[in-house]
């Protein structure tokens, strides 16, 4: 299977400078916790639903709480300290954030026996969602067992995103039907700095849906109407990731998705929000997909988008190094890295297909058992819609050649449209035409030694050890502000939701986090 | 449901289509407002112009997205429906034994310049096509296939030879209407050398034919993409062979 | 030469155009004769239906292609062209140093919920695009890139506070005409906020704009795909700088 | 560069059987004249213009002859015996034929001095004939030195269809401009049946322009003038094909084209062309070709339009190998051999792109000097265009890991029209992409040693060397006659042109080929 000839001693002393580089900042997020984590907890531990004006009651509660103790020592204490001192069952949390709301209802940080109590009732009460979301997982597995997996490697993964739910189930039906393994619902622009999760179903969104749990629920009961017809297990994908991202997580553990896109600097890079707010909600995230059994996808393509494919490629070697570390510290496995990287190399660069295949092998050969996932060209895509579809077959194909384990299949109408359908049928053709001809070729692709391929995947390696020591100097957030990443700069002290991040104070208390770090 | 229909890209109603064409013109902005203006006038509103090319000095491709407000109405449209039933090669010669108590006459042929055999071969040789058998498998049906770039004189002698009960042409060339042309000579040399009662069912297959123009044309029936040797089989029985 | 042209496939007034698109009825002879008369609706005579695929349970995807009678006539196109000379970054220095006496106070964003900066980037930002330094590099210009996802209200304080000439604003996403939608909003809010003497010059750009559409959208100039630094400072130059 | 690990012996013993299975076609053909080489001796030696009806002086004066004293002597005897005893210089032999038209000369076939006289003006006018085509040859030598060969292999090779020259023109300098190598005017449906070859510029074609001297004369001139535009030598390719092929050789090499199609079976099993005719007319223009230094390009391609690529792929190898055996017997060097094959596997087979490899690479080995010529897929290209442009994709790519010399670019309109001038910029952008991003990939392709490919090509190669030996015990033209090439069955004694073909008389004289076959 080598065949890059990487230098073993390389590829370690890569991984040990990004556990270097990646310590320090979960450091920070072990000591740090945000509105969107506690509200994550409240959520597991049952509120549900949202006020008449569409704010969720976790959003009032927790709000609620803030005004009165502060966040740093977790929402759990004051809430079921306050649940039990208005004599509520642990059943009616949603009751009192509405009491909450109208005002009628204190806070303060318990101590001593109430203290226990409220500790022991939160951890059963968090619990109780943990083991929610284990019976998805296990019902899961029982439908995989029953329908099976797709038959082919890579996995075949499509985006819906007309904005409506009530369009997407049937468009994403007739995708699986013609072949899709996973779907993916874009979400509506903007949602990702909203500072709730929007609820219900939901039909207006923009270049996307917006992910709310019913949502959720209404697409995964129709894909597992397609699994059944299909007799192959259709996988759903949504996105933790923006402010809300680990109540996403917990919204999607609960609701059985499978694959969440979840990167540990997207949301800093793409939508301006703070490094530390990010770092935090991205670690207690991954460990409820680590619990949910929750395939991450992480977002290094977008990298490419707005940095040379070329100059850039040992960015990407980097995060992923970097989004593999605080994965596995999350409790993550192998299985459930879902690394990105993608084909973005303009199409004009002489050998550019070869240098695709150089970059493509060299994140397949660092990361093994990972299912990477292998983002199309959008960057170089054109009005040129014929071109473009030859585009996506040669990705198609780098893909089969390379051994990528996710192929997101890539639409001739990228730079014109969010897909339609027949932009949608017509991709999946490319795709079964490339992996049903040429699925095998890899077999006959052999790299010259010391030849073209061999030596730029060295190179970007090279070049992504050399980025790594400079990173473990300087520290990871200052090459996070210096723009080191996508060209984006993003200084540590700017950027959305920073108001929503305290540190913790000493008697901080977490019952989701404490359980989730026991498993 | 209604009958109306719009075209869908990816919601209900939107009326979502993709164009593309050249303009001999070289490409600027006024290239590019002409392109506009032809989209408008095909209906499209709002039309995005997503791709400009020029090709050499004086062409310029385009591609064309866009709504299009016309309205289809599927009550409206015409197709030429099978209004035949379609038999198993058994009951096609049943019928035939039964009605004709004789073999019935097929002469085939592509005429004209044009040499594409593939498609008239896939109706009439045993092999078939879509796992059909061709004509030449019934045992009740004789079959002359006189192969390619036959002219209409010879295919009008062959048919007078043959007593043919139906002629079949194939015509895949379509560049200037080749097509139109051909088949209009050879129906109207049909018409010239038979009478009416005498003369043999003509029949015109291709892959470009607007099955609607048979009357135009002067044949009796036109088949086009995808045709399978059973559908003409039957169409055959049931024109030529009494109940 | 004449000023009306018509499409060109492979023979000058050919009138040749490929057409796709989608059809929400399950595929039969019916579905082929619907999609055939939408292509006659659009002005496709003779229209050769050349695929037609289903997709799911009730939606066909075609392809056409055929001749259209429309005319091109290239007299009657509208089009936004550039009205002022292109300028170079040391004559756009040299105007506003002489014209201004003072920096020439520029605003951009990307506003709404849109987050594609690339495109305001390439404008703006230093690093600019096609070998073309980006409006920073320019020492006269004074340049306060918001960044993505800026609010109306925030876009119009902020082009207050920097006593903005020139405010730039970058929309990509089109999807349910969010585009229009926010430009819409944002020139009302100008208008709104300050009189008509004290406005900045509004100006919107991205790659599916219709140029001709900045009256209806309140704005001074709208700028689409492929637009370069250059054109964008020579524009400011021209309408905000006396000669 | 040997990647199949064929056996040299059985390529030795197939090219063995091929000799002895074209040796008698070969005897057959020296043993017998046709009208169309009697002709072409005639343009050869002077003979230009048509008659007030379009027919060509050759045909009337050729007709003549026959009418008179047959075909078997020759008619260069009977037309410069007749010469002399009319009194005209060599240089009237255009009148010669006016006056024979008119029914004012008689001819003979003479005897003696008059013989040997008649012998000696006809050499030295034939001779001149052939020293134009040397002087067009040695213009080709001087103007590839001053602007250049294509840069790249595979050579890029278009054809323009619009059935009218004066459109033809702009849209192949548009084509040249877009990179293409070598242009091909196909020709009108229907002109391979006429016994004569039209004169003048022609507007009317269908699905293709006439050939005739002045449309080569005014091509050549036009690619001429975007040689000098685009510093590197834009070829010309027609057909010496048909009843013509011949005359179309000589009007090539006289009018400087540079490639053209010529295949030993062609017209007899596409164009029902009597096997005996094409076989001698097949011999006399590889003659001419050979002396021009014009490519040919031969016909496999057509064999898998109307039989299976992958079961009657070994047919393909069969007529390569016998092609090559003609084409060297004529006098052509490997450099001249454009042996044809395709790329038409159903795309629905599993493995197609491998199992095109697979025969690709065997003609690559088979014939290692031969400058292939690759053809794009046609029988199963569908209305689809998106689909049709990504699998003309996958046909360039596997040109270009195979190393094939002259790449005929694909449509994405195939199915539907002649190429509109867009569809061919949309095909050379796809081939510019293909050979720009991936040109060097054969570098990684080594077929798995003992794996799928060797072994398919290797089994080709076994079935092809079977079917030669049933081959050279039944005759070439009993094989012919039973449907094995394309299942076109074309009985000796059957098809059109056969009247025109006669058995040398004792006496029979060709200057031209006694020429051609001394130099
Ligand atoms: C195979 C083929 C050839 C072979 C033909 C071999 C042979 N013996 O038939 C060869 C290689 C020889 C050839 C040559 C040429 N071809 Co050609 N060829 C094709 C090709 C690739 C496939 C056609 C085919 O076999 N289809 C399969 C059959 C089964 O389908 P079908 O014909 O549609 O038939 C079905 C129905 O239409 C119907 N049907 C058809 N006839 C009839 C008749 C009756 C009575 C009935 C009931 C039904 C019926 O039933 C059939 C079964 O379902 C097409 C491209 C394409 N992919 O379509 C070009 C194509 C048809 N060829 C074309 C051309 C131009 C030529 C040439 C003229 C090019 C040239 N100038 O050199 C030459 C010369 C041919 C000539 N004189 O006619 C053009 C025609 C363009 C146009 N629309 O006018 C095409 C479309 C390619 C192109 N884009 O340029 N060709
Ligand atoms: C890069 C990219 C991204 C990057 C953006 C990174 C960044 N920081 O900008 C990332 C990966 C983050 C991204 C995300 C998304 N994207 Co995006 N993205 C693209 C992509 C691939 C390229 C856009 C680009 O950078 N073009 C290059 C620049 C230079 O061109 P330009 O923007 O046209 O700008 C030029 C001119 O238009 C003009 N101009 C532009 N603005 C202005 C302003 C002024 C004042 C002036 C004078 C001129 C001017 O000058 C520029 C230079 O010439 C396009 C597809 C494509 N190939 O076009 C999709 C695309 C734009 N994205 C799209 C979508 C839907 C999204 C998402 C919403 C998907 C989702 N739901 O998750 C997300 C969310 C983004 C959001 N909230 O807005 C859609 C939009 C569909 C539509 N028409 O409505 C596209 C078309 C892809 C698709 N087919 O689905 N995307
Ligand atoms: C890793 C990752 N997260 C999130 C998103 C989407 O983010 P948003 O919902 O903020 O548009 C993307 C976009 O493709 C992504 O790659
Ligand atoms: C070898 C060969 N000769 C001749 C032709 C064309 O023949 P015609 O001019 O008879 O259509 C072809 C068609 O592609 C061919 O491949």
């Amino acid at each position: 299977m080598a065949k890059l000839d990487l230098d073993p001693a390389l590829v370690s002393r890569a991984r040990e400078l990004a556990r270097r580089a990646g310590q320090p900042v979960v450091d920070l997020a072990r000591s740090h916790t945000t509105v969107s984590v506690e509200r994550a907890v409240l959520r597991l531990a049952g509120v549900t639903g949202a006020d008449p004006d569409g704010i969720p009651w976790v959003n009032r509660l927790v709000d609620a709480v803030v005004d009165e103790v502060g966040l740093e020592h977790g929402v759990a204490l004051p809430v079921f300290d306050a649940l039990a001192r208005e004599g509520l069952p642990a059943g009616d949390l949603t009751l009192l954030a509405q009491k909450a709301a109208a005002g009628s209802v204190r806070f303060g940080v318990p101590t001593g026996k109430a203290a226990t109590a409220a500790r022991k009732v939160a951890s059963k009460a968090t619990g109780a969602g943990l083991k929610a979301i284990d019976r998805r997982r296990a019902e899961r597995d029982r439908l995989i067992k029953r329908f099976g997996d797709p038959k082919q490697r890579p996995w075949i993964y499509l985006i819906v995103a007309t904005g409506d739910i009530y369009e997407d189930i049937p468009q994403a039906q007739a995708a699986a039907r013609a072949g899709a393994d996973v779907i993916a619902v874009i979400r509506s622009t903007g949602q990702s700095l909203l500072d709730y999760v929007p609820e219900g179903p939901t039909r207006e969104g923009f270049a996307g849906t917006y992910a709310t749990q019913e949502n959720f629920r209404l697409m995964r009961a129709a894909l597992d109407e397609s699994s059944r017809e299909l007799k192959r297990y259709v996988r759903l994908t949504n996105y933790a990731s923006g402010l809300c991202m680990p109540e996403m997580a917990t919204l999607a553990g609960l609701e059985r998705l499978d694959m969440m896109l979840n990167d540990s600097m997207y949301g800093i890079l793409f939508r301006d929000i703070n490094p530390i707010r990010t770092f935090v909600d991205q670690r207690f995230s991954r460990q409820v997909h680590a619990r949910a059994g929750i395939i991450i996808n992480t977002g290094e393509d977008n990298y490419l988008t707005t940095a040379d494919a070329v100059d850039e490629a040992h960015t990407v070697t980097v995060s992923q190094l970097l989004n593999e570390f605080f994965a596995h510290e999350a409790g993550l496995a192998n299985w459930q890295l879902g690394l990105g990287h993608a084909f973005e190399i303009n199409p004009e660069v002489p050998e550019s297909f070869r240098l695709e295949l150089a970059h493509a092998l060299l994140a397949r050969e660092l990361f093994p058992d990972a299912p990477l996932k292998w983002m199309p060209p959008t960057k170089h895509m054109t009005g040129d819609v014929f071109r473009g579809n030859l585009l996506d077959g040669f990705f198609n194909l780098a893909g089969a050649m390379t051994g990528q384990g996710i192929l997101l299949v890539g639409m001739m109408t990228e730079a014109v449209v969010t897909p339609w359908l027949s932009d949608r049928d017509i991709a999946l053709q490319n795709v079964r035409y490339v992996l049903g001809a040429a699925g095998g070729l890899h077999e006959d692709f052999v790299p010259a030694p010391g030849g073209f391929i061999q030596q730029r995947a060295n190179l970007v390696l090279a070049e992504a050890v050399r980025l790594l020591e400079k990173i473990e100097g300087d520290t990871l957030l200052q090459a996070i502000a210096e723009g080191t990443f996508g060209i984006m700069k993003r200084p540590a002290d700017r950027g959305k939701g920073l108001a929503g991040v305290a540190k913790h104070a000493d008697d901080y208390f977490n019952p989701a986090t404490e359980l989730l770090e026991a498993s | 449901m209604s009958d109306i229909v719009r075209p869908y890209g990816d919601t209900t109603g939107d009326g979502m289509v993709q164009l593309s064409f050249t303009l001999p013109i070289a490409h600027d902005k006024r290239a590019e407002g002409a392109a506009l203006q032809l989209a408008g006038k095909m209906g499209m509103d709002p039309a995005m112009l997503v791709h400009a090319k020029q090709m050499g000095d004086g062409f310029t491709f385009f591609v064309v997205y866009g709504r299009v407000n016309h309205l289809v109405d599927t009550s409206k449209v015409e197709v030429v429906e099978r209004d035949f039933p379609l038999l198993s090669a058994k009951e096609v010669n049943a019928l035939v034994k039964r009605g004709l108590r004789r073999k019935l006459s097929v002469v085939g042929a592509c005429i004209g310049t044009d040499a594409h055999t593939v498609g008239i071969d896939a109706i009439l040789n045993v092999k078939g096509i879509a796992g059909e058998k061709g004509l030449e498998y019934y045992r009740e049906l004789k079959v002359t296939n006189l192969g390619a770039q036959v002219t209409v004189p010879e295919l009008v002698a062959a048919a007078q030879r043959e007593r043919a009960d139906a002629v079949l042409v194939s015509q895949v060339v379509t560049q200037r209407d080749a097509h139109l042309h051909n088949t209009r000579e050879m129906s109207a040399a049909f018409r010239e050398a038979l009478p009416a009662d005498k003369r043999p069912l003509l029949v015109v297959g291709g892959p470009r034919f607007d099955e609607s123009m048979a009357g135009e044309l002067g044949v009796d029936r036109i088949f086009g993409r995808g045709t399978t040797p059973g559908e003409v089989a039957s169409y055959l029985v049931h024109e030529l062979v009494q109940p």
